[in-house]
C-alpha cells in the first residue's frame, strides 16, 4: 500500500495511533526515508576518534556510517560506501588509518572522504570520472553537527540547525557534560549491542513511560527486596544492585509527581529516579572533585538536576546520573538494534566510573535482569498487533490535561503525553513529501 | 604421575558435568552452591577483555548479583520466563589451562587450578534456537574433598554480536 | 499482483486449478481476509479447558486467539491483544488464572475478555477510555460455536450458523463423540506440532486423496509387509503396528470402492481404511463398555459408521475411529503448522486409549515413518510449482462423472472430486469482496 | 575405587560412543544390535514427560517398531530420503545417573544402571541443517562382558517446539 | 515499484549504471524473466549423463531442471515438475533410471519428459487429460542446444540459435575441447557449491575485471611470494601453488597489456595470466600426447590460444587453460549460487587432471584462500550499495576508447569495456516486454 | 591392559584438546608445528570421497599449501579476515578406529593408530554463525614421547551442500 498525507496524517489521533504504525513495512520504508532521511540522528561521540586518522563505524537509519577524524583533527561523516563501484570501504568496526582503501580496487580516500588516490588513474583521462567530484569520493553525510561532543547526522542538506532542533531539552546533554568535574566525558571500551523483535517506536515509547516499570520490572524488584531482606540489617541503606532493582518497584504516588516535560521536536525527559545525592564514599569524593573544579554552589547546581531518561527523538535517549546513553538503529519494521554506551567523567574518582559499569551491567546489558524484561515486552505488544481486534492504541491516559509553555508539555509523571508528544512529531515528519 | 593427573581431570570433568546438569534442569540453588562466597562470575563483551571494571561486560557478577539473577528467575512474576528458557551445555575439551590464571581479569581469584573447557551452549525459547559457543574457564578450589568455583569465566565466539537477551546463566 | 473477483474466479475451473493459489502472497494475505477471516475455523475442544479460568492459546488463521472458560462455565475466544497497547497477553500455551494480567502495565482482563481493571484509573477519567468498551479489553473473537464439544470460531459478525455450516458432515463428529460409552471426549497431555513447507492446501487436497497411500507410503507399506512376513506367522493377524502400515498398500481396487463424498461447504469425507471391528481383547472390552451404555444395536450402528479422514474446511480434519484431529495454521503461502490432537473416549477401557496413542505415534507424529512421507510430498509439490511449465494444477480424475444429491457430490472413492469440491469452495469465498 | 569408578566410566563412554558412530554412519543393524530384545526407545514431546501412554511422544518405540522403522528408512522406495538424511552425534557430560530410574515412565526396564549424557546432533538434510540437543539417558544391562541397552530416553529442549519431520533415531 | 521499458533504458548509460539494478528485488524479478526466460543458459555437459538413463539436476536461472539421456542416447531439458499435480520429480542431484517416478500419485515418465504411465488411467477417460498432451508430462525446456558437449537451454521458444548466440566468442569453448588430446572432455566426481551474498551482476563484472586480483588477493599472493621466497632457491621455477596466488600479483603493466574483448551479446574474454607452456614433466608429457593427436603444428597452434576467463553472458564463465567451468544461479537480488565443474581432457596423462584439481581446490573452492577473497568483495559491494550516497555506479575506467570491430569490442586490458558491454545487452534483453 | 588402553585415550584427547585450543585461539604455527613434514589435511567434497585426486576437495592440502593460507590468514590485508573469523571447536566421542586407514583415500601416511572422533565447530564472522558437523579422523604418528599428525580427514555432513566462504582450518 501506498501512502498518500493525508491518509498518513488520519493514523495519528492525539489520543491514540493506528496499529499500522507498527506493522506495515510501507510506512517503515516512509519513516527511514522521511524521518530518519532528515531529522538530527545521534551517530556518535567525539572521544570514540580521539585522535587523527580514527574511525569507528555506525549507521544513520539504514545508512551505513562512518565517523572519522582527519589530520586536523576534524571529524567527519561518511557514507561507508566507494566511489568506485560501491563496495562497503570499512569492515571492522573501529581503527585508525591515514588512508581508507578499498578492498576492491584499492582506491584510497582521506579521512575526510575526499578520493586521494586511484591505482593507474591514466586509465580515466577524458572520461566523466573528476578526482576532485565528491561523488567518486566517500560521500559525505550532507550535514553534520556536533553538540558538547555528542555527533549527530542529517541525511537531509536543509533543515534547522542542531541546536534549534534540540532546543532546551540540551540542557539534559549539558547537564551530563557538567557532571564531569573536568567537562568532558569518554567513552571506554566496548558498548553493549541488544536486539529485539519489536518495532523501533516502541523502545521511545517506553523512555518515559512512567506506568510500567513496577508491572514489567516486577520480578528484578522482587529480586532487589528479597535480597535486601535476606541479607540486610533493618534500614540499611541498599547497595547500588539492590537500588537499580528495586527502585523501579516505587508506588504509583512516587511516579505520578515525576517531573515529565515533552519538547515540540518529539523530544521528552522525566524526573529522576534515584536520589540524586549518594552518600558512599565514592559519591562523596567525587562530590569533592566536583566542587574542587566548579565551587560549592555550581556543584550543587549541577547535581540537583535531575532526570532519568531523556529522549532526543527519532533515536537516542540520555541518562545523565549514571551517564548512559542508548541509541538505536530500525532494522526492519519488527526488529531493531540498541547500542549501549557507558561514559566517563573526565575528572571523577576511578571507583566513581566502576558504579556506571555496575548500572550498565546489570541494567542495560543484553543479559540484564531488568531489560530483558523490557525488551520481552517490546516483543509481546509487536506480537499482539498482528491481532486485528481494533485498529487503535490507546495514548489516552491523562489525554487532555496536558499543559503547554513554549515549546514544552507538561504533565503528570504518569501521563502518556510524551508518547502523544512523539506521534505529533512522528506526522509533521512524515507528510513532508519532497 | 601421568595416571594420577588422568584421575584428577576425570574428577574435573565430572565435577563441571554436574555444573551443567543443575544448570540445564534450573537447579539453582544447587549450582550456586558449587561456587565459593567470595565467586565472581565473568562474561565479557569484548574478545580477550582485558578487565571487568573498564569496560561493560554481559555479566560481572558476585555473589550477590547471581543470588539476585536467580531469585528474579525463580519469580513467578519473572514473565521474560513464562514462556521458560532451556539450555543444552556440552563441556568439551577439558583441560588443565596451566596459563589460565592470566585471564582472571586482574581479579585474582583464590584458586588451586584453571581448568579449561569448550562451552556449546544449545538454548531455545519460544520456537527458537540459538547456538552459543566458546572458551568457559573455571578457578577452582580444593576444599576439603572436593572442588568449589572461585571463577568462571566464559569468552563467547559471538561477544560483540548483536543479541537478544539472555535469561539464564551460561 | 491485486486480485478482482473476475480475476480469482478465472484461477479456478472446474477441472483443475491455477498454479499460483499455490504460491502468490497476494493470493495467500487474501486468504487470510476471505477465508480465514469469514469461515468456522477449528480452535480446539472443551477438554481443553476443563475447569474456570483454564485457558489455552490457539490461532484462527493468523490471528492469535485464546480459548477460556469463565467463572460461570461459559467459554470465550479472545484476541490474545491487551486493550491498551496492544501487548500479546498470554504468553505460554495453557494455564490457569483468575484474571488475565499484561505484562506490561498490568491491565487485568476477566475470562471473558472484559476489562476488569486498571491501575491508577484516575488517569483516564475525562478521557475516551471507557472501561465498558470491548476495545479496551480483550476483544471477543466476533463469533463463536460449539459442536457436541468442539469450539469453532468466526471473524465474521455475519454468516450461517456452525450447524448449517457443517451440514451433515457433522455426523462424522456426532459418530465420534457417540464412539465415547459415555458419550464423551477428553484432549489428554500434549499435542503433535509439525511443519511443513507447503502451503495449506495441499494438505486438505491430501487428505481424501486416495490415489497417494500406496506410492507416497511405499515405504512404510513395505516395511509392515516385510517385518510381518519376518515375524509372523502365515495368516496370524496383524498387530496393530503392521495395520497402521501395510494397509496404505491395500490395491487399488479397494480404494475404488470405498465411499467419497464432498460437501457444498467444501467439506468431504471418505469411508474407512482400518477393519472397522477388531477382534483383540482390547477393542472386545470396548465394545462390552459401549453396549453397557447403547445397547447391542446402537453400538452395532455407531461402530458401523466407517469412516477415516472427514475434512471440515477449511481447517480440520477428523479420524474417528482412532480418534485424530489434525488442526492446520497457515503460516505463510509456503508455509504450515499442524497440530495433532489424540481424543479420549470416556468410559472406554484404558487400554483402549493406549491403542488411540500407538496410532498418533505411528501414524501422526513430526517422526512417524507414514507422516513425513506426506510432509515431503506436501514440500516438492511446493518446489515443484515454481517451474513455470504449465500454468495449471490437474483435477481431472473422474472429471464430470460427481453425481450430486442434495449438498453433496458423491463419486468413485479414487476421484478427485474432493479436490474440484474444495476449489468450489475456495472460489466462492475468495470471490466475496466485503 | 575412584579410579575403577573412573575404568567403569570410560568404557561407558566407549560403548556410546560407538553407539552414536553406528547412527552416523547409518549401520543400522549393528545399532539395534546394542539394543535389548525388550528395548524401548523413548523420546517424550512434552517436557519431563510423565509415561508414554498417557500421553503422545516423538518415538515411543519398542523393539517391533524399532525394525519396522530400519526397514523403511533402508528401504529404495523411501523416498523422503532421496535426498538422504545425515547425523553428527557429539556425546557430552556422560555420568553415572544414580536417580535415573525416575524418569524411566513407569517402563521400568530391566538395568544395571543408567547412564545420563547430553546429546547435541546435527542434522543435514537437502540444503538445511538443524540442531537437537537434550538430555540423553541409557539404560544399560550387564550381558557378560558386555553392556546393552534396555531403554533410551532422549529429552530435547525443544521437543514441544513445532517441527519438521524427523526420519531417523535420534 | 513496476518498470516501464524506457526507466529501465535510463538506468543504464555508456559509462555508468544505476544502483538499483543490484538492490531491487522487483528488477530482479524481471531479469529472471527477460533475461534468463530468454537467453541461453548453460546448464551441464553431456559427459555428467554418459548413459541412457542418466540425468543430473540442474537451473535455468529459479526454474528446476533436469538434464536426461534418453535409451537412444538423445539428451533432454525438462522441467522438474510433475506433469500432475505439480511435484518436483527428480528429488536427488543425479542418477540413472528407466522411467522418472512422481513420488506422490506414482506417475512415471520417459527420460524425454513425455507421460509413460499413470495408475489405474480408467480414471481418465473422457476428461480432458490427453497422455499424448506434453502438459500432462515433464515439459520439455523450449529449446535445447549443444556446443561441443556443452548444453544450454532457453525457457523462450523463438530467439537466435545457440551458435549465432555465442558468435566466434565459442572459439574459447573450441579451444578448452581441443586441448584434449582425444578432442573430448569429461566432468569427474563432484563439484563445488558456493554461494555470495550479492547480486549475480556483481560476479559476471568481475572474471574480466583486471584492475582487482592484485588488491583483492594481495593476501594469498603475498603468500605465494613469502612462501616461495622462504622455500625456494633464487630463481627458482614455481611450484604450481605459488604461481597460482603470486600472478594475481603482476604488475598493471602486465594486466593493461592483456587482450580484452568483449561481443555484442554480452560475452567477453581476456588474455591469460599463466605461461601457455609449462615445463614440467607432467606438462611435457602432455604435449606428446597433443601432438601424437594432432601433429606438432596443430599443437602449437592449439596451445597458443591463452586466455583466462571467457564470459558467456549471462551464466557461465570458461578458464580452458585449467578447464575450469563455473556456473551460476541466481537466488535472490542479493544472493546468487555459484557451481564449479574441472573438466577432465581424454587423453591427456592423469598427472595432468591432478593440476587441474589443484588449481580447483586451491582457486576455485569455497575455501579457496584466493576466491573467498572475491567473494568477500562482491558481499562488500552488496553491502555499501545500500547507502544512498550515489544512484551511479561507475564504469568510467578507459570509457571512450573502446574500438569496435564487426561483433566485438577492444580494449586496453585494464579497461572497464566488459561491464560496459555486458549492461548494454542487459539493457537490451531488459526492454523486450513480452 | 584395559587401563593402559584407557590411559592411551587420555593421552590422545588431551593432543586433540590441544589442537582445537590452538585453532580457536588461532595459534597457527603451533598449531602446525603439531603436523608432520610429510602430513596431509583433507576434507572432501563428497560423501565417503574415495580419494582426493580424481574429484575436488573443500581442502586437499600438502605442508606446503597449509603453510600459504597460514601465511595468508596471518597477512594484515586479509581483508577477508578484516571481520576476523572465530571458532569453536568441541572434540567428541574420541575412539581409537581400527579400520581409519581404509579412508586414507590412497595416501598412505606414515602412522602408528587411527583416531577418530566428532567434530562440532562453531563458526562466527560478521554477525553470524554456522555450524559444522561431522567426522574427524587423526592420522598419528608417534615421535618420541609425542605425538604428531600425519593426516587429517575431516567428512563434514554439508560437505557437499552450498557454502559461503571458509576462511581457517577446520
Ligand atoms: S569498488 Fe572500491 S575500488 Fe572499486
Ligand atoms: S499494553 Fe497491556 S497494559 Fe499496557
Ligand atoms: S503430483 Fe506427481 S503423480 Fe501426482
Ligand atoms: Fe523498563
Ligand atoms: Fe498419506
Ligand atoms: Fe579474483
Amino acid at each position: 500500500m501506498r501512502y498518500d498525507s493525508a491518509t498518513i496524517a488520519s493514523l495519528v489521533e492525539p489520543d491514540r495511533v493506528h496499529r499500522n504504525l507498527y506493522i506495515d513495512p510501507a510506512l517503515f520504508d516512509l519513516e527511514m526515508e522521511r524521518i530518519f532521511g532528515h531529522a538530527w540522528i545521534y551517530v556518535g561521540h567525539e572521544s570514540q576518534v580521539k585522535n587523527p586518522g580514527d574511525y569507528v563505524t555506525t549507521a544513520i537509519g539504514k545508512q551505513p556510517v562512518v565517523m572519522s577524524r582527519d589530520a586536523q583533527g576534524k571529524i567527519h561523516l561518511l557514507l561507508n560506501r566507494c566511489g568506485h563501484r560501491g563496495a562497503k570501504v570499512v569492515g571492522d568496526r573501529e581503527g585508525n588509518v591515514k588512508l581508507f582503501r578499498c578492498c576492491y580496487h584499492g582506491w584510497t580516500f582521506k579521512p575526510d572522504g575526499s578520493l586521494a588516490g586511484i591505482p593507474m588513474a591514466s586509465g580515466y583521462e577524458d572520461t566523466r570520472l573528476d578526482m576532485k567530484d565528491p561523488k567518486y569520493g566517500m560521500c559525505k553525510v550532507p550535514r553534520m553537527e556536533i553538540y558538547r561532543g555528542f555527533v549527530f547526522g542529517s541525511m537531509s542538506p536543509t533543515g534547522p540547525g542542531l541546536v534549534e532542533y534540540l532546543g532546551d531539552a540540551a540542557t539534559s546533554i549539558d547537564n551530563m557534560v557538567e557532571r564531569a568535574p573536568e567537562g568532558r566525558l569518554e567513552v571506554v571500551g566496548g558498548c553493549f549491542r541488544a536486539v529485539f523483535r519489536a518495532n523501533w517506536k516502541i523502545f521511545l515509547e517506553n523512555l518515559n513511560d512512567t506506568m510500567h516499570p513496577m508491572v514489567v520490572h516486577e520480578s528484578s524488584v522482587k529480586a532487589g527486596e528479597i535480597w535486601a531482606k535476606q541479607h540486610l540489617p533493618e534500614g540499611a541503606p541498599d547497595p547500588l544492585p539492590v537500588r537499580f532493582t528495586r527502585n523501579n518497584g516505587f508506588p504509583y504516588a512516587f511516579w505520578e509527581k515525576l517531573t515529565l516535560r515533552g519538547h515540540k521536536n518529539g523530544h521528552s525527559y522525566m524526573g529522576g529516579i534515584f536520589p540524586p545525592r549518594r552518600t558512599d564514599p565514592v559519591f562523596l569524593s567525587y562530590v569533592e572533585a566536583m566542587e574542587k573544579s566548579y565551587g560549592k554552589d555550581k556543584t550543587e547546581e549541577i547535581l540537583s538536576v535531575d532526570r532519568h531518561n531523556t529522549i532526543y527523538y527519532p533515536n537516542v535517549s540520555f541518562q545523565s546520573g549514571y551517564q548512559q546513553v542508548r541509541v538505536i538503529r530500525p532494522v526492519s519494521v519488527d526488529r531493531t538494534q540498541m547500542d549501549v554506551y557507558a561514559f566517563k567523567l573526565i575528572g571523577a574518582p576511578d571507583e566513581f566510573y566502576r558504579h556506571t559499569l555496575i548500572y550498565s551491567n546489570m541494567v542495560n546489558s543484553p543479559s540484564s535482569i531488568v531489560m530483558t524484561d523490557d525488551h520481552e515486552a517490546y516483543n509481546r505488544v509487536q506480537e499482539g498487533l498482528v491481532a486485528q481486534a481494533n485498529d487503535w492504541i490507546s495514548l489516552d491516559r491523562d489525554a487532555g490535561r496536558d499543559t503547554r509553555e513554549g515549546d514544552w508539555l507538561s504533565s503528570t509523571g504518569t501521563s502518556e503525553m510524551p508518547m502523544r508528544n512523539q506521534y505529533q512529531a512522528w506526522a509533521r515528519y512524515m507528510t513532508q513529501e519532497a | 604421575m601421568l595416571a594420577s593427573a588422568d584421575t584428577d581431570i576425570r574428577a574435573i570433568e565430572r565435577f563441571l558435568y554436574r555444573e551443567a546438569a543443575l544448570l540445564d534442569e534450573a537447579r539453582w540453588e544447587e549450582w550456586l552452591a558449587l561456587y565459593t562466597d567470595d565467586c565472581f562470575y565473568w562474561v565479557p563483551s569484548v574478545m580477550g577483555q582485558k578487565d571487568p571494571v573498564e569496560t561493560v561486560s554481559l555479566y560481572a557478577e558476585d555473589r550477590m548479583r547471581m543470588e539476585m539473577r536467580i531469585i528474579r528467575v525463580t519469580h513467578p512474576r519473572a514473565f521474560s520466563s513464562d514462556m521458560p528458557v532451556r539450555m543444552s551445555h556440552v563441556v568439551g575439551n577439558v583441560m588443565i589451562d596451566p596459563d589460565g590464571a592470566a585471564s582472571d581479569g586482574g581479579t585474582n581469584p583464590r584458586a588451586d587450578l584453571v581448568v579449561r573447557s569448550t562451552a556449546h551452549i544449545l538454548e531455545f525459547r519460544k520456537e527458537d534456537q540459538r547456538m552459543f559457543g566458546g572458551i568457559a574457564r573455571h578457578w577452582l578450589r580444593c576444599t576439603g574433598n572436593d572442588w568449589k568455583i572461585a571463577m568462571k569465566r566464559i569468552d563467547l565466539i559471538n561477544c560483540d554480536a548483536p543479541m537478544e537477551g539472555i535469561q539464564l546463566f551460561l
